[in-house]
């Protein structure tokens, strides 16, 4: 009874310690995580955790129209993707989300599976020019700079942001197929099945960033870039 | 896997080192390959080749080249009579492409087994494959952020915030770096704007408001800025700048009371507005004469 | 069973129409009344009436942290009123986002990029005065004196902090993207840009294979002249 860390006194039980939960996860703009709202509160964080974790799953009943998720590492609050069209004709004070274009998709999909990467990097994958998709996506804050390479010209590294999770609504990187199911996906669609080359090496998870020192798995067309 | 000496191309067609995009049309009469290329845009040269090879339903670990190859010239030979504008990059994979093409007739090293022979399209293939993870990745991506589009939050956290804390934007590195360079290019662009009955055209009007406006949180006197302009002509040129502005969603006109001073300030959007340089290039030529 | 007026077909039932009626009263800046919601629904008032009655009463519950009540004659969803004070206090834990007016954040990027500078020389870039701004950096701890310049009047310089590196997330000054890479990168977007084109930088047309080696030197499109 007694060894209880003190609770402050206004959250006596379960019930309104959901309640508190889900005002605050109302309230927040971001994605709050775990951490934030245990020592917000002051309160132990597996607690917390169980609590959302039922606010999640009550929430999620076909009879409630606002859910709790996990984005970005985090409980944020939204409307469900089934109700957009009859919640779009009230919310026409909210700005449209921006589209963005396939090839700028694919340049951010390749610095979220590469991160932290560089320009001639990522040209090396996609074979064309991406500075002005990099501006795009900078400008938008789906990625930003990440210290610089530790080779020659000293290229910027880029990585994804916070707010690439929240936009996408992912949880976190990991909720990615690895790169290994993507091959075997691609391999499927374009092959007819059969593995000619058995020297391709296992690559990283996405956000497995250990690759920085090494620009070995750059095909060599990189060299033809000027600079 | 293929044996390339089984190639269907005889020596003679062997391009040489300089090689325009073969003679013969697109309807190429020899191996029927008369595959009807569309001409869609590519992002880039492996987008292309994917699309070939998705079409035709190729394994891609067996890649006709020689035909891939010819589709891919007449491609190149079509988008140019389009005018369509492609990039080098097109004219380096069609470099390559025709270097894999003349490899794969050379006789294979008798000293070396089977299974040690290298195949020239091996690179190429990891290229493909490479490239096509990513277009996999960008269609999932795709499809999450159609699901985001679709849902909306709104919360009421300003109301829970203290009257002290400040209003701003939250600021990035590209931020810092972007607006630096904004700064730099308004000092450049600086003394252009005090030249009397200087550059009166609406595209440096728009700049000159774009400018004033820009480091300024609270509404102008619109009279106030007319005030400032050293002709009618260049007046005249502030109104339709305004106007334009309005359109474009930079700026807000305001008019608290009938007959009151009319105020301008910035939009929501302005800073999207302007965060590239089309809308000014658009702008420059509709009112050019 | 029969005189029932029409539903649209995507609202069949209660538990539907009780999700939807959530979602939209959440979504809504402002309360909204009941012929609001009922005919922008296409729903016959009455209905939109009990279930609105539903949820109100539903989330007045204990364990419900955010209830939808009747403000000015309409539905407004928001936080109950015993909960206000644990949510200001919990907001006010959570580490706010650096945000910068934009004079502040321009007098910022010249001090970073031209430390040490002393307030002349920053008003001679930025055409303003800029006392203002500085004194706010300040007291932010973005910036910092850097003692005087060897100059007549000995002006005060200026530098930027440890903590300005760690609120942008840079390990040292050196990973400030340069001017040069930034201009590189901006290239891009006249051919890019969500504005108008969907494709990449401007490129060469085919055939003029000798370009292939400076493709990226290519210069920018016409920059804007001076009239």
């Amino acid at each position: 009874m007694s060894d209880q860390p003190t609770l402050p006194s206004f959250l006596p039980n379960e019930t309104e310690r959901r309640a508190l939960l889900e005002a605050i996860v109302y309230v927040a703009e971001e994605p709050l995580t775990l951490e934030q709202i245990a020592s917000g509160l002051d309160l132990p964080a597996d607690v917390v955790k169980t609590d959302l974790q039922a606010l999640m799953e009550e929430s999620r009943k076909p009879e409630r129209g606002v859910e709790i998720r996990m984005v970005a590492n985090g409980y944020k609050m939204s409307t469900k993707a089934e109700h957009h069209e009859a919640v779009r004709s009230f919310v026409g004070t909210l700005q449209p989300k921006l589209k963005l274009s396939l090839p700028a998709l694919e340049t951010l999909s390749v610095i979220a599976y590469k991160q932290p990467a560089t320009i001639p990097e990522i040209q090396a994958i996609r074979g064309v020019n991406v500075t002005g998709v990099i501006h795009t996506l900078l400008s938008r804050k789906l990625i930003t700079t990440a210290g610089r390479k530790k080779v020659i010209g000293k290229p910027m590294l880029y990585r994804t942001t916070k707010d690439f999770l929240v936009q996408f609504g992912l949880s976190d990187l990991s909720e990615l197929p690895s790169l290994k199911e993507l091959e075997e996906i691609s391999k499927g669609l374009l092959g007819e099945g059969e593995l000619s080359g058995d020297d391709e090496a296992p690559r990283e998870a996405p956000g497995e960033a250990a690759a920085v020192e090494d620009a070995a798995e750059a095909p060599p067309e990189e060299d033809r870039s000027p600079s | 896997m293929s044996d390339p000496t089984t190639s269907p191309l005889s020596p003679e067609e062997t391009p040489g080192p300089d090689e325009q995009p073969p003679a013969e049309g697109p309807r190429s009469e020899e191996d029927g390959s008369s595959f009807d290329v569309k001409l869609e845009q590519y992002a880039g040269p492996i987008d292309l080749l994917l699309d070939l090879i998705r079409k035709q339903k190729i394994n891609i670990y067996d890649i006709p080249i020689a035909e891939i190859t010819s589709q891919y010239l007449d491609y190149l030979r079509q988008a140019k009579e389009l005018n369509i504008d492609l990039g080098g990059e097109f004219v380096f994979m069609a470099a390559t492409l025709i270097q894999i093409k003349s490899k794969m007739l050379l006789p294979h090293d008798p000293t070396l087994p089977e299974a040690e022979q290298e195949d020239p399209r091996e690179q190429l293939v990891q290229q493909l494959l490479e490239h096509e993870k990513f277009i996999q990745a960008a269609q999932m991506l795709q499809q999450k952020r159609l699901v985001e589009e679709n849902v909306w939050s709104n919360p009421p956290l300003e109301a829970f915030l203290d009257e002290a804390d400040e209003p701003g934007l939250a600021v990035s590195v590209f931020d810092l770096v972007n607006s630096f360079q904004s700064v730099l290019e308004r000092a450049k662009n600086r003394p252009r704007f005090d030249v009397p009955g200087g550059d009166v055209s609406v595209e440096s009007r728009i700049e000159y408001l774009k400018n004033l406006l820009r480091g300024e949180d609270g509404p102008v006197v619109l009279r106030e800025v007319f005030e400032r302009q050293p002709t009618r002509r260049a007046m005249i040129a502030t109104l339709l700048a305004v106007l334009e502005m309005v359109r474009m969603q930079a700026i807000i006109l305001r008019q608290d009371e009938l007959f009151g001073e009319i105020v301008v300030r910035k939009h929501k959007m302005f800073d999207v507005v302007f965060s590239g340089e089309q809308p000014l290039l658009a702008v420059e030529a509709e009112y050019s004469e």
